[in-house]
């Protein structure tokens, strides 16, 4: 057991290069350097919940409107996660039409959090459906300066922080949302520190 | 009707019972409380933020002390994600030896609430009792990775240490003890009459509230939904071991206290099945390049801590720091249901139904 | 035969505070061996001098009166607990020899209950002067509780009263010598008894005024340094007058057992005593809190119904021609 | 005051060390402050778990005297568990200033020492010696129990130091 180890420990200090050497005698996977590459990914098999994303993408389509969907794909590596990019106008419609329609029923919001992609703020949901046991995220983008969005708090009570702390660290403002205060950092604090640009005021203390 | 003037209490981030820096600003009548506001923040410190800018192995110390009573959790969590985000493989030993941790940390983290809940109700000795076992699980770690609460023992693909020679009986010694200790406790405790007076129909979570507000763990399991991810999403090995999930009924304090005392039973019922299964050979870490690139898109994933689901967003753009990492920390959603449970309580019941929902302010405020 | 007068109670006095400083330290070797652990054990040999060291301590920090308080009222109030709980133990006949027998009042026990009902005031004065929520609140429950708990103390002692025939409290115990103790035929009143005498020191299970985990510190949240010593001073000592009473009136006093009297009276009026102390310790490491309500409705609908049963069936059993020497 | 020993035989200066008990007033003070610490409740991260599991059976430290107080006005010695956060500061200084005269301050954790690490955050007060005088200093991310108990020695040998020979220990000394 401990010559395995021993095998182990002279790879890691080496530089990669010799580790790589090292590696070589063992059946290789593609190492992590080469995803560095741009190579080209090549053509995943089609994912089993492909079907699934787009009955999601043509539903919204009909029920609400056909632009309301900007994209819908399979996040892979998360095990097949349907997701779907929507429009910041019809999202609370959609929001609605998932969490009321009986075939649907997702009524557990498992994740909520809000991304900032310098370009534009993002907010990702993630949904479950205790009944059909099915996953589906939605991701919803709102520019950085006037940053608005519908509140779901009237759908789903635990949004009700969950935007407040969004509102607090990222500056996404909910319409609607009971009482939009700042979640943790005192009310006199300036800026969001979650967004790319934010330099803290007092730096030393 | 006399007229009563109703007082505003600070229950102030200094609290006996407020299980670390939480504030709660009550407007009471008397004893009963009309109106409640949760104040919290007085422990965020922006790990998220600091998380943009570590790599990823760095961030597991940062982890350890989110949730600082289930810490193997946290770890797990971090890895795990990173781990599905590049489709790396784990071998074989480094999962018997995550979930081990896991469970052990799990008993500890129980054995803590269960002292603290019953501190809050007014009992002062099983508070030491749950100490002293809970001290066992502690010097166990401490020989496996150095450290008591803090672990920082899981490296994305596999573990850092093998276990040590001896540990794993030590580890199975301990969960045979622990199953009939768990007797001795339901014998302090259960049967207790002043303790189910306490209990009893306080505090009821119904189905819909519990959904409403995404609440997880034993909050959500008391009330009768079968929500345990180890089962719903399983992740690791542990589709391997068979456990039941311990539901309640009614959704009352008596049922959170009874469902966590039966996960106790259950982890260490995992961990016996786990030690006797152990991979003797194997590494523990799996091939991962020395400079961690994680390719371009994003994943979430939930783990059962012992507060519920905690589960870890990230969000990476190929380079070997996330470009942004958002925890999803159980506390923080069960606390928002106890807005809504303790108006119309009066303080004791207050008490109680917060040592209840075991929140840990480190994981709340994030 | 005079002199004594004045210098007993002095005696007495010492007595009590060296009983105190012990109890303090065996309550918390008690609690300790309860909960696995050792108690105090460094300051002084085995920890001897723990509650000396506290006392002192705490006579020397700095005494903090709250700018809003009430000031009269918040000196006033530790004095006005602490009084009657040793004013009380005059009326306490400890053996039967003359000398350790201060008053011997014809009401005794009358004049106990009047004046340990006293504490409440301090108690609720405490609470109301600190000008501190925490205090505000833990000075009504002590007083709701208190008030509540001294009916049942009461009724439950009038079923020992009716078998002595006297307020008198060495006629109470010489009764007891001659028939047998109260407790055999009392054994409702001294339940009741027991119960309501926890609940009016403010021990676990009632420890609602000071709830630990509530209300901070409850009443005495306020108090610094030796106002707070006092406080305790007053706890412990109502303990010592109240395990003394428990004695007298259910344990035959200083009557040794089953005939064994070549042990001095006075050595089995404090092994009862110390009984009861451990008693009282033991079920605060033990037991949890009451909720303010439940407290209350235990009081009224629990305990005192069966008083006032106990009195009934201990007049009627006093009829009954057989049994009447015991009742 | 030094008793000198000049006019006494050497027999009888033996005698005196033997039994005579030469103590200032200040050191039965320091004695009984060192015997009874008691400790203000105030756990704000994860060194506050380890203050309780300090608190525990295993390494109790009831036997150095030490109870946890809950309310600032009894307690002598404030415990700063865990980091303490811009919001926390101003609660922290009320708390200080609540507590009555001859009190302590132990830094517990790298948290409160110096920020920790999270120095580099933006909601962090670096060090809560920017708040409060800190005495003792317990390094560790958590310090252990042991480690505690040791810190809390090392305060009650300040106080004696401070006693015995009335110099202020300071820093910058």
């Amino acid at each position: 057991m401990s010559e395995e180890k021993e095998a182990k420990k002279p790879a890691a200090p080496k530089t990669p290069r010799a580790a790589q050497a090292a590696g070589r005698a063992r059946p290789v996977p593609p190492r992590g350097r080469a995803a560095g590459k741009p190579k080209e990914e090549k053509p995943l098999p089609p994912s089993p919940k492909q079907p699934v994303v787009d009955g999601y993408a043509k539903l919204i389509r009909e029920k609400i409107s056909p632009e309301a969907v900007e994209s819908a794909f399979i996040n892979q590596p998360n095990d097949h996660l349907p997701t779907l990019v929507i429009k910041k106008e019809f999202w609370i419609q959609v929001a609605e039409l998932f969490k009321n329609q009986s075939d649907l029923a997702f009524d557990y919001m498992q994740n909520y959090s809000g991304v900032d992609y310098e370009t534009h703020l993002e907010v990702v949901v993630q949904l479950y459906s205790m009944a059909r046991g099915e996953r589906v995220c939605f991701k919803i983008k709102t520019d950085r300066e006037v940053a608005k969005l519908p509140t779901l708090s009237n759908l789903w009570s635990a949004a009700d922080w969950n935007e407040r702390e969004i509102y607090d660290l990222l500056g996404i403002d909910f319409e609607g949302h009971p009482d939009m205060r700042r979640m943790f950092l005192p009310e006199d604090w300036v800026g969001h520190p979650l967004r790319k640009d934010y330099v803290p005021l007092d730096e030393g203390v | 009707m006399l007229r009563t003037e109703e007082m505003v209490l600070n229950l102030g981030p200094q609290h006996p019972s407020m299980h670390g820096v939480l504030r709660l600003v009550v407007k009471i009548d008397g004893e009963i409380i009309r109106e409640i506001e949760p104040v919290v923040g007085y422990l965020h410190r922006g790990t998220e933020k600091l998380a943009e800018d570590l790599n990823y192995t760095q961030i597991i110390p940062y982890t350890d002390r989110l949730d600082y009573l289930s810490s193997m959790t946290n770890n797990y969590v971090v890895c795990h994600a990173t781990e599905t985000l590049m489709g790396l493989e784990i071998p074989e030993k480094a999962e018997y030896l995550r979930v081990i941790v896991m469970e052990m940390n799990r008993v500890a983290s129980h054995l803590l609430w269960l002292g603290t809940f019953l501190l809050d109700v007014g009992a002062l000795t099983p508070f030491l009792y749950c100490f002293r076992d809970r001290e066992q699980i502690l010097s166990m770690f401490n020989e496996l990775c150095g450290a008591r609460l803090t672990y920082n023992y899981m490296r994305v693909g596999g573990v850092k240490w093998d276990a040590p020679a001896g540990w794993l009986d030590k580890v199975k010694n301990f969960a045979d003890y622990m199953i009939n200790e768990i007797q001795n406790y339901h014998e302090l405790i259960s049967g207790n009459e002043i303790f189910l007076q306490r209990t009893k129909g306080i505090g009821v979570i119904t189905k819909e509230m519990a959904l409403s507000y995404s609440l997880s763990g034993a909050n959500i399991r008391c009330t009768g939904i079968d929500w345990d991810l180890r089962k719903k999403q399983p992740y690791s090995v542990y589709d391997r071991f068979d456990f039941k999930v311990p539901l309640g009924k009614t959704g009352d304090l008596l049922d959170k206290y009874h469902c966590r005392m039966d996960e106790m039973v259950e982890a260490m019922k995992i961990v016996k099945q786990a030690v006797e299964g152990f991979p003797e050979g194997g590494a523990t870490m799996g091939k991962v390049p020395r400079v961690l690139r994680v390719p371009e898109g994003e994943v979430y994933v939930g783990v059962e801590s012992p507060r519920g689901e905690l589960g870890c967003h990230i969000v990476s753009k190929g380079k070997d720091k996330p470009w942004r990492i958002k925890f999803r920390r159980p506390s923080f959603y069960n606390l928002q249901v106890a807005k809504e449970l303790l108006v119309g309580q009066n303080i004791a019941n207050l008490v109680a139904i917060l040592g209840s929902i075991d929140i840990v302010l480190g994981e709340v405020d994030g | 035969m005079d002199w004594y007068i004045f210098v007993y109670p002095v005696i007495l006095l010492a007595i009590v505070l060296v009983f105190v400083m012990y109890a303090i330290y065996f309550e918390r070797k008690v609690i300790g061996w309860i909960q696995l652990r050792k108690g105090p054990t460094e300051t002084g040999p085995k920890g001897l001098f723990q509650s000396a060291a506290d006392v002192f301590k705490l006579l020397i920090k700095e005494d903090i009166i709250p700018s809003k308080a009430d000031r009269p009222l918040f000196k006033l109030a530790p004095i006005l607990a602490y009084v009657p709980a040793f004013s009380v133990l005059a009326v306490i006949p400890f053996t039967d020899a003359p000398y350790l027998k201060f008053s011997n009042v014809a009401v005794g026990l009358m004049y106990y209950l009047a004046l340990s009902s006293i504490t409440v005031m301090g108690v609720l004065l405490g609470g109301w002067a600190s000008n501190n929520k925490y205090s505000l609140l833990g000075g009504m429950r002590a007083g709701a509780q208190m008030i509540s708990y001294e009916i049942p103390l009461v009724l439950s002692v009038v079923g020992v009263v009716m078998s002595a025939g006297s307020l008198n409290l060495t006629e109470i115990v010489e009764t007891q010598i001659a028939g047998a103790w109260n407790v055999f035929p009392q054994f409702l009143g001294f339940v009741v008894f027991i119960i309501a005498a926890i609940a009016e020191l403010n021990r676990t299970p009632f420890d609602l005024p000071e709830a630990e985990s509530e209300l901070v510190a409850g009443y005495h949240t306020e108090y610094t340094g030796f106002r707070f010593a006092f406080f305790m001073l007053a706890e412990y000592t109502y303990v010592f007058a109240m395990a003394s009473l428990i004695t007298i009136l259910f344990f035959g006093g200083w009557d040794a057992p089953f005939g064994l009297t070549f042990i001095p009276p006075l050595v089995w009026f404090i092994l009862k005593f110390c009984c009861f102390v451990f008693l009282l310790f033991w079920l605060r490491a033990t037991f949890p809190r009451l909720r303010g309500d439940q407290l209350m409705e235990f009081a009224w609908k629990g305990l005192l119904p069966l008083a006032i049963i106990n009195i009934f069936v201990s007049a009627l059993l006093k009829e009954v021609p057989f049994l009447s020497q015991y009742f | 005051m030094e008793v000198n020993f000049e006019q006494f035989t050497s027999f009888e200066e033996e005698e005196i060390k033997r039994n005579v008990l030469v103590t200032t007033l200040e050191q039965i003070k320091a004695w009984a402050r060192t015997g009874s610490m008691w400790p203000l409740t105030f756990g704000l991260a994860c060194c506050g778990i380890e203050m309780m599991a300090s608190g525990g059976s295993h390494f109790d430290l009831d036997r150095f005297g030490v109870i946890f107080r809950a309310s600032p006005r009894q307690s002598d010695v404030m415990i700063v568990s865990g980091t303490v956060t811009k919001k926390m500061a101003p609660l922290l200084r009320r708390l200080y200033d609540q507590m009555p005269e001859p009190k302590w301050v132990i830094a517990m954790g790298s948290c409160a020492t110096a920020g920790g690490p999270y120095v580099r955050s933006y909601s962090v007060v670096k060090g809560v010696d920017q708040i409060v005088p800190v005495d003792v200093y317990i390094p560790g991310c958590p310090p252990n129990p042991a480690a505690l108990i040791y810190g809390l020695h090392k305060l009650q040998e300040k106080i004696r130091y401070e006693a015995r020979t009335g110099k202020k220990v300071t820093d910058h000394e």
